[in-house]
């Protein structure tokens, strides 16, 4: 076994370790769980500081359609380079993370605790596959377990939000196979980076034609397939309803992890593979963003619920990505990535917090929770901070990733541009009108008998606000590991 | 040789097809049905037998295969009825619109 | 014909098929005459060790040239070994299943009859599959027809299986006489019913009109064949006969008999109209017939999918939902039909296998659950998950199959028929994304059963705990098909490999 | 000049001169048909030690049944007013066409025969086959419980006795390698098939008796258990016509046994060949209409379900043992 | 040619019989029609029932046995149609086809022997 593959498949010692517990023992299940999700956390560490990544590259045989083995293979191809490294430790930081979080599970935790580590396989495949086909099955791996997550352990619309979930992922993964299997097919292989090159090619030496029009429409399919799961703008009703009826835990991964394959499918296949036409299609994507980042920061400025404020939060903050993206530069893409990143600590932040209260007050409205400062000072504070990190405080990761994200738009389309700031602004209104309203506004509440963060619960949410601040201070801890990543995809977009 | 061609068995052959098509599709008693998918059947034996005579490659074949559809077609008949009686014992009845027993 | 010519031919060949034959007779001699208290089950062990022995003597014929004997009616080349495998192992598995199969009522003295008209129903396909002649085609045929007819009503006193029976005698009695029709005219123009020397005629009727007529008889035998595959045209009676037979019949019919229909089907239209041409304006621009008529099979695809898929939707007694959904299925295969690429084989064998064992795993646990508490509903399987956890995840695996997600045999099954539907030229685009689309749509209902084993409570208490036992051979039955769709998930290439080495992309099809 | 007749052209004259032809069969037939009741009530009067009718028609009461036919003719017809009027009519038609048609294959001498098909036996055995539609015609469309308890249980005799009938000449058309009945004689010239086909042959007889409704199988129209049978309804000529086609029937099987069994017209040796075909013909095919009467004299009649099941459980065996004897004797020998 | 005259003048003589077997009792009942008497009466066209008045409907349910009589028919007159061609031609097909045969007949005795031993072939 090789290093990517143990990363990667490590959670299945847990699985298997749980799946002989009995189902009673509630605290050795969660300790269990716990412990299944370090293996990968240290593993991505060590992968971390490594330089270099080639060495990580597994590659063994798996399929091979049709009596030529050679043609129509589909290899078992796992590997690193910066982009992926980076989610990959995300990953791993947030699902641990989330773990801890899961103490508030309050029943069947065997089974919780199964697919959520059959979840994490899923997401850290995903992020390491090295072929189309492979990525596709890690990413519908995801799909299942959080089906079963949110059915079972959400809130009182659960199947309805599961449905929506399995359905609109189902409809986005459905349009994602076609352009996988077109590919594949005409190609007769699956590997990307042989894609990228036969794809910049004219006339390339494959089984079957792949015409320019083709090319143009499995671009357009590939964004609208991750666009379902990043959302864009009119596909996101799901992701509101996941939202609000998921357990904070999973939101965790959800919104942190899951919501962000949406991005990287975009900046790695459709960057990677189809640089001419996503090029034609920079100022669409950039209008897309600013849409997104306007319809969230509006409708969560509305929003009576914490959740629902953070859900359209996340709507509008992946606008930010779409907008680095549009911009087609490198700091563009550059903030997009680091959006992607920091919106993953921060929302996972958030929603660990969400959980918090929820677990206190069984309520998440936020007049419900007035005056939360009294009674829970410390928590309140946190909320207070991860909030400042989310309306892009200097300091915090947020800022970094804004601000080269519309760095890198201004120069290309001022105009929107500008307009997209005004969604910078009312990210800062609607975030603090909420966060306010909790920590000072009206109590809604007593406040007696309940008790401030307390032990474990302090884990995730230094380990996150450290990371924040970290990334916000010291950004090379990111950009240098992907300069060589930017590289190749400045290469593919012609400059 | 023969005054009649073969056209004329083909044009017989398709009328009492459609004849026994029609029946079995839009007939209410069971036994009625039954019996007009025999009549197809025969349909095709008049095909077979009349391409065997005056096909363009005539061959005893189609006669063989014809005494594999006449044999095939009382064991359907056959099973047919057999089904039916069982079913006119549950329920009394041979009207197929009755049979509605089944539905979701 | 003398003694030896009669000794000259490899009657070796033939060795599964009359192992079959052999043990279904016995079978039914000895239920003639062995006493009446004698417990019928062991008839059902006897044919499961005789389906097995049929196995292993096919497996023993893999490695062989391609044999045609008694005068090319009965040929045992790659396709008919490769298909034979399937059917062999789709009967054994059902066989399991039918050992375990005690209904409340309406069964109690057929016991011996139901082993033995399902090895008789199997040797029909069999037939079907290695037979290279017209005659022989039909004969398998109606043998696999008449056998599944009265196995559907065997339950001779209860009144959905009576009625099943009926519409679907009604129904394949009109589809027997469609196909025998078509095959009417194919005999008219070539003069022969020996597909290998039709081979040589077709492509010689060059006429107009021949083609025209050939254009008929090959809709005539689609749209009767269409009713062995339970697609459109021909699908209505799925529903009502799966719904109303009893269950290990329903896994047969949608297991064996499916892959015996696309069996035959492949076997007529390649041989048959694969080799006719379409038009003849100018020699060059001869198209292929069967080329010329994928718009239509396309169009039957589309909507068996869309049809099975949707209606699905509505149903709520559980076999009911698997006949739409073994329609949906249906149609996908035909995609790789329509397709007609070179991937075509490769595909249809290896979903055929993949449909084979998580339908018939999927089928196991309905027949349990459903003999369990007497109710067909979906609601039936409310709960399962705390009544009982592995049963619910068994069916949770064939679901996932079903339903084409990845880690499981079905999804590869799907990617297969892809990479034929996109990699053929014209690309099937449409088609694929109906496919897809239909995929899709089928979530709704599979993930409903999902919903009601993992999410809801027991719908009521049962009196016994809710405890269901397990019958040995249907917990056989279930961890092969569980093994297997996974295995065959995981490492297709166990399966894909074993096909390409030993048969070679049937390159002695039509030899 | 039957011989040119056949071998010109087909046409229009050549149907006038069959059909002169085919009435004049027609009338022998009614003729025979006429004594051979005549001869049924003698022949059991006889053997009851009575007289049998001697009264109408001079001397034997010659002239009975044709008064008994003039009776019928001038008899009232009735309809039963519930009866399925058409079919009713029609019952006697189908009844009797079948019957009468069979005769046309049926060779009585090598010279005397009108239609020489090739398929002569499977066209008898098919066609003779179509009566009982007539018979079940009738039952059903009399209305009347009687009569349709009489129809159906002389359809399923009928049925019943037609497999082991049809499985039982195979022995003669494996050994003949035809089935055209003059073929069939023409193989007897050394030995007849009676000789040859010892078991076929009984198995024929029993199977015919049945067929032909006659005593000990007449329970289809068991006058004492059935009133009449299938034709209880029916009165005066309709009457007439079930009644001849019976005895049509008796005059075609007795035809059948003497071609397929006791050699035809052939003489019994050979040195007897001076005695005209015909007349050999005539002499074999009255002993067998001889032992049918005597059948009817001497036996009771056996129950239903014995009927029944003698006919399956016996004869059918019987019958399929002896086709494979005579093949394999044939294929050893 | 002339044999096939002779074919079609054997095949139009079996017509001339039908024709006549049909001809006849149209014209003797027309005959019988010109001469019987016809004095209807409302009892002369009741049902008979030996005397009875006729009681419910006379289209009585048949035992089923009827049916399985005529089901048993159907199968063993059909498998007929294969053993006439094979004796006519046995000569000509040697051993196989009597083995073939045997095997053939081997299977409907154990459909008898089924219909037997399933009590079908007991008439009540």
């Amino acid at each position: 076994m090789s290093f990517l593959s143990i990363l990667v498949f490590s959670p299945l010692l847990g699985i298997l370790v749980l799946a002989l517990l009995p189902k009673t023992q509630e605290s050795l299940i969660k300790l269990v769980g716990f412990l299944a999700t370090l293996p990968a956390l240290v593993l991505a560490l060590i992968a971390f500081g490594t330089e270099d990544l080639t060495k990580y590259d597994v590659v063994k045989e798996w399929i091979h359609f049709g009596s030529d083995a050679s043609l129509y293979a589909i290899d078992y191809e796992l590997g690193l380079n910066g982009f992926s490294l980076i989610l990959i430790v995300l990953t791993a930081i947030v699902s641990t993370l989330a773990a801890i979080a899961s103490i508030h599970i309050k029943k069947e935790w065997k089974g919780y605790f199964m697919l959520f580590l059959l979840l994490e396989i899923g997401m850290l495949g995903v992020f390491a596959a090295q072929n189309l086909v492979l990525f596709f099955i890690f990413f519908e791996i995801t799909m299942i377990p959080m089906f079963f997550l949110i059915g079972k352990w959400g809130y009182f619309e659960k199947e309805k939000a599961a449905y929506s979930y399995l359905i609109y992922n189902g409809l986005g993964s459905a349009i994602l196979l076609i352009v996988i299997m077109v590919l594949f097919a005409r190609t007769g292989t699956a590997n990307i980076s042989d894609l990228a090159q036969l794809m910049a090619v004219e006339d390339a030496n494959t089984p079957a034609p792949i015409s320019e029009s083709l090319k143009m429409g499995l671009a357009i399919a590939l964004l609208i397939a991750f666009g379902v799961k990043l959302p864009i703008f009119p596909l996101h009703t799901w992701m509101l309803r996941v939202h609000v009826q998921a357990p904070p835990s999973v939101v965790m991964i959800h919104s942190g992890i899951l919501l962000k394959i949406g991005a990287f499918g975009l900046i790695r296949f459709g960057f990677g593979i189809f640089p001419e036409q996503f090029k034609s299609m920079a100022l669409l994507l950039a209008i897309l963003g600013v849409v997104n980042l306007l319809y969230g920061a509006f409708l969560a400025f509305i929003q009576t619920d914490f959740k629902m404020v953070l859900a359209y939060s996340s709507i509008s903050h992946m606008g930010i990505v779409l907008i680095g993206l549009g911009a087609l530069n490198e700091a563009g893409i550059q903030g997009a990535i680091f959006q992607v990143v920091s919106h993953g600590l921060i929302s996972a932040l958030l929603f660990f917090l969400v959980g918090v209260f929820y677990e206190r007050f069984q309520t998440s409205t936020i007049a419900n929770l007035g005056g939360m400062a009294k009674g829970m000072p410390l928590a309140s504070g946190f909320l207070l901070a991860g909030a400042l990190a989310s309306l892009g405080l200097p300091g915090m990761s947020g800022f970094v990733s804004e601000f080269m994200a519309f760095l890198g738009l201004f120069e290309v389309h001022p105009v929107v541009a500008a307009i997209g700031c005004i969604g910078i602004i009312m990210t800062a209104v609607y975030l603090l009108r909420a966060v306010l309203g909790m920590t000072y506004g009206k109590a809604g509440r007593e406040f007696a008998g309940i008790t401030d963060i307390k032990s474990v619960e302090f884990v995730p949410v230094l380990v996150l606000l450290a990371l924040i601040v970290l990334i916000g201070v010291y950004p090379s801890v990111l950009s240098e590991p992907l300069q060589a990543t930017l590289e190749t995809i400045m290469l593919g977009l012609g400059g | 040789m023969s005054s009649v061609p073969v056209s004329a068995y083909l044009t017989l052959a398709l009328i009492l097809f459609c004849i026994g098509l029609y029946g079995a599709l839009t007939k209410r008693n069971t036994v009625i049905v039954l019996i007009s998918i025999e009549l197809m059947l025969n349909a095709v034996n008049i095909n077979l037998v009349a391409f065997s005579k005056f096909g363009m490659i005539p061959s005893i074949t189609g006669q063989v295969f014809a005494l594999f559809a006449i044999a095939v077609a009382a064991a359907e008949a056959a099973v047919g009825l057999a089904i039916l009686i069982a079913l006119y014992r549950n329920k009394k009845t041979v009207n197929i619109d009755e049979m509605n027993d089944l539905k979701s | 014909m003398d003694v030896d010519t009669l000794l000259s031919f490899e009657w070796g060949a033939m060795a599964p098929e009359f192992i079959i034959l052999g043990v279904a007779t016995i079978l039914s001699i000895v239920d003639l005459f062995a006493p009446k208290h004698l417990d019928r089950k062991i008839f059902g062990w006897i044919g499961f060790a005789g389906i097995l022995l049929a196995l292993a003597s096919l497996i023993n014929l893999v490695g062989l040239e391609p044999i045609s004997i008694l005068y090319d009616t009965f040929r045992l080349d790659g396709f008919a070994k490769a298909f034979k495998i399937l059917l062999l192992i789709g009967a054994a598995l059902v066989m399991l299943l039918a050992l375990s199969y005690k209904p409340k009522e309406g069964m109690e003295e057929y016991k011996g009859e139901f082993y033995y008209l399902l090895l008789a129903g199997l040797l029909g396909a069999m037939m079907m599959a290695s037979s290279g002649d017209l005659i022989t085609l039909f004969v398998g045929l109606e043998l696999l027809s008449l056998s599944s007819y009265i196995l559907a009503g065997i339950r001779k006193k209860h009144l959905p299986s009576n009625e099943s029976a009926m519409k679907y005698v009604v129904n394949g009695g009109i589809a027997t006489a469609f196909t025998l029709f078509g095959m009417s005219y194919v005999y008219g123009l070539t003069g022969t019913t020996n597909l290998i020397e039709m081979t040589n005629v077709l492509p010689t009727l060059a006429n107009a009109q021949y083609i025209y007529i050939l254009g008929i008889a090959f809709f005539m035998i689609f749209v009767g064949l269409s009713f062995k595959l339970a697609t459109a045209p021909f699908h209505m009676w799925a529903p009502d006969v799966y719904q109303g037979a009893p269950t290990p019949v329903t896994a047969f019919l949608s297991v064996v008999s499916k892959t015996a229909g696309f069996v035959i089907l492949i076997r007529i239209l390649l041989t048959v109209f694969g080799n006719a041409f379409a038009g003849n304006s100018g020699v060059a621009a001869m198209t292929n017939f069967l080329v010329g008529m994928q718009d239509y099979i396309a169009f039957l695809a589309a909507a068996t999918m869309i049809i099975g898929n949707v209606v699905a939707l509505r149903q709520r007694n559980i076999k009911r939902m698997f006949a739409y959904s073994s329609i949906a299925h249906a149609g996908y295969l035909l995609v790789a039909v329509t397709a007609l690429s070179s991937f075509m084989y490769d595909a249809l064998w290896f979903y055929l296998g993949a449909y084979l064992f998580m339908n018939v795993g999927a089928f196991a646990v309905i027949q349990l659950l459903t003999q369990h508490t007497d109710n067909e509903d979906i609601g039936a399987f409310a709960g399962l998950y705390k009544r009982a956890p592995w049963l619910a995840v068994a069916m949770g695996v064939f679901i996932l199959s079903l339903a084409g997600i990845p880690g499981t045999a079905g999804f590869i099954g799907k990617l297969n028929i892809f990479i034929g539907a996109f990699a053929s030229n014209p690309a099937h685009y449409v088609l694929a994304s109906i496919m897809i689309a239909t995929t899709v749509i089928s979530y709704f209902y599979y993930f409903g059963i999902l919903t009601q084993m993992f999410f809801r409570p027991a719908a009521v208490e049962e009196v016994d705990g809710g405890k269901i036992r397990m019958p040995f051979g249907l917990g056989v039955a279930l961890v092969i098909c569980v093994v297997a769709t996974i295995v065959f998930g995981l490492f297709p290439n166990i399966a894909l490999d074993f096909f390409h080495t030993n048969f070679e992309g049937f390159a002695d099809f039509l030899q | 000049m039957v011989q040119e007749l056949l071998h010109s052209e087909a046409g229009l004259l050549n149907f006038v001169l069959f059909f002169i032809l085919g009435v004049i069969l027609l009338l022998v037939i009614l003729g025979f048909v006429t004594y051979a009741i005549l001869a049924e009530r003698k022949v059991m009067g006889f053997m009851q030690l009575r007289y049998g009718p001697n009264q109408v028609g001079g001397p034997w009461g010659l002239l009975q049944t044709v008064a008994d036919v003039l009776k019928l003719l001038i008899k009232e017809d009735t309809i039963p007013k519930l009866a399925d009027k058409p079919l009713f009519i029609l019952a006697p038609v189908f009844a009797f066409a079948p019957s009468f048609m069979v005769v046309a294959t049926i060779p009585f001498t090598d010279k005397l025969q009108f239609a020489d098909i090739g398929v002569g036996l499977l066209y008898y055995i098919a066609v003779s086959g179509l009566t009982t539609i007539g018979v079940v015609m009738a039952g059903w469309s009399s209305n009347n419980k009687f009569a349709l308890l009489g129809g159906m249980r002389a359809a399923a005799q009928m049925i019943s006795y037609e497999i082991p009938l049809v499985m039982s000449v195979l022995g003669v058309i494996l050994l003949t390698g035809s089935l055209n009945l003059n073929e069939i004689v023409s193989a007897q010239e050394n030995v007849w098939y009676i000789l040859l086909q010892p078991i076929g042959f009984i198995v024929f007889f029993i199977a015919s008796v049945a067929e032909l409704n006659r005593i000990p199988f007449d329970l289809p129209e068991a006058e004492n258990e059935l009133i009449a049978g299938y034709f209880v309804e029916y009165s005066g000529f309709r009457w007439a016509f079930f009644m001849l086609s019976e005895y049509v029937y008796m005059f075609a099987m007795a035809s059948l046994t003497t071609v397929l069994f006791l050699g035809g017209w052939l003489p019994l040796f050979s040195f007897l060949d001076f005695i005209p075909g015909a007349v050999w013909f005539a002499l074999k095919f009255s002993l067998v209409i001889f032992i049918l009467l005597w059948f009817r004299s001497t036996f009771p009649r056996i129950k239903a379900d014995q009927l029944m099941e003698f006919g399956w459980k016996v004869l059918l065996p019987v019958a399929l043992a002896n086709i494979f004897l005579t093949a394999i004797i044939k294929s050893l020998f | 040619m002339e044999l096939f005259n002779l074919y079609q003048n054997n095949y139009l003589i079996v017509v001339v019989f039908l024709c006549l077997g049909v001809i006849l009792p149209v014209v003797a009942l027309f005959l019988a029609k010109l001469l019987r008497p016809n004095v209807p009466s409302e009892a002369k066209y009741t049902t008979y029932e030996s005397g009875n008045d006729p009681f419910n409907d006379s289209l009585v349910q048949f035992n089923v046995r009827y049916y399985i009589f005529a089901l048993l028919f159907v199968i063993f007159d059909v498998e007929t149609v294969f053993l006439y061609p094979w004796a006519v031609a046995y000569e000509k097909l040697g051993i196989f086809a009597l083995i073939e045969m045997l095997i053939f007949v081997f299977m409907l005795l154990i459909g008898l022997v089924y219909a037997w031993k399933k009590k079908v072939l007991k008439w009540i």
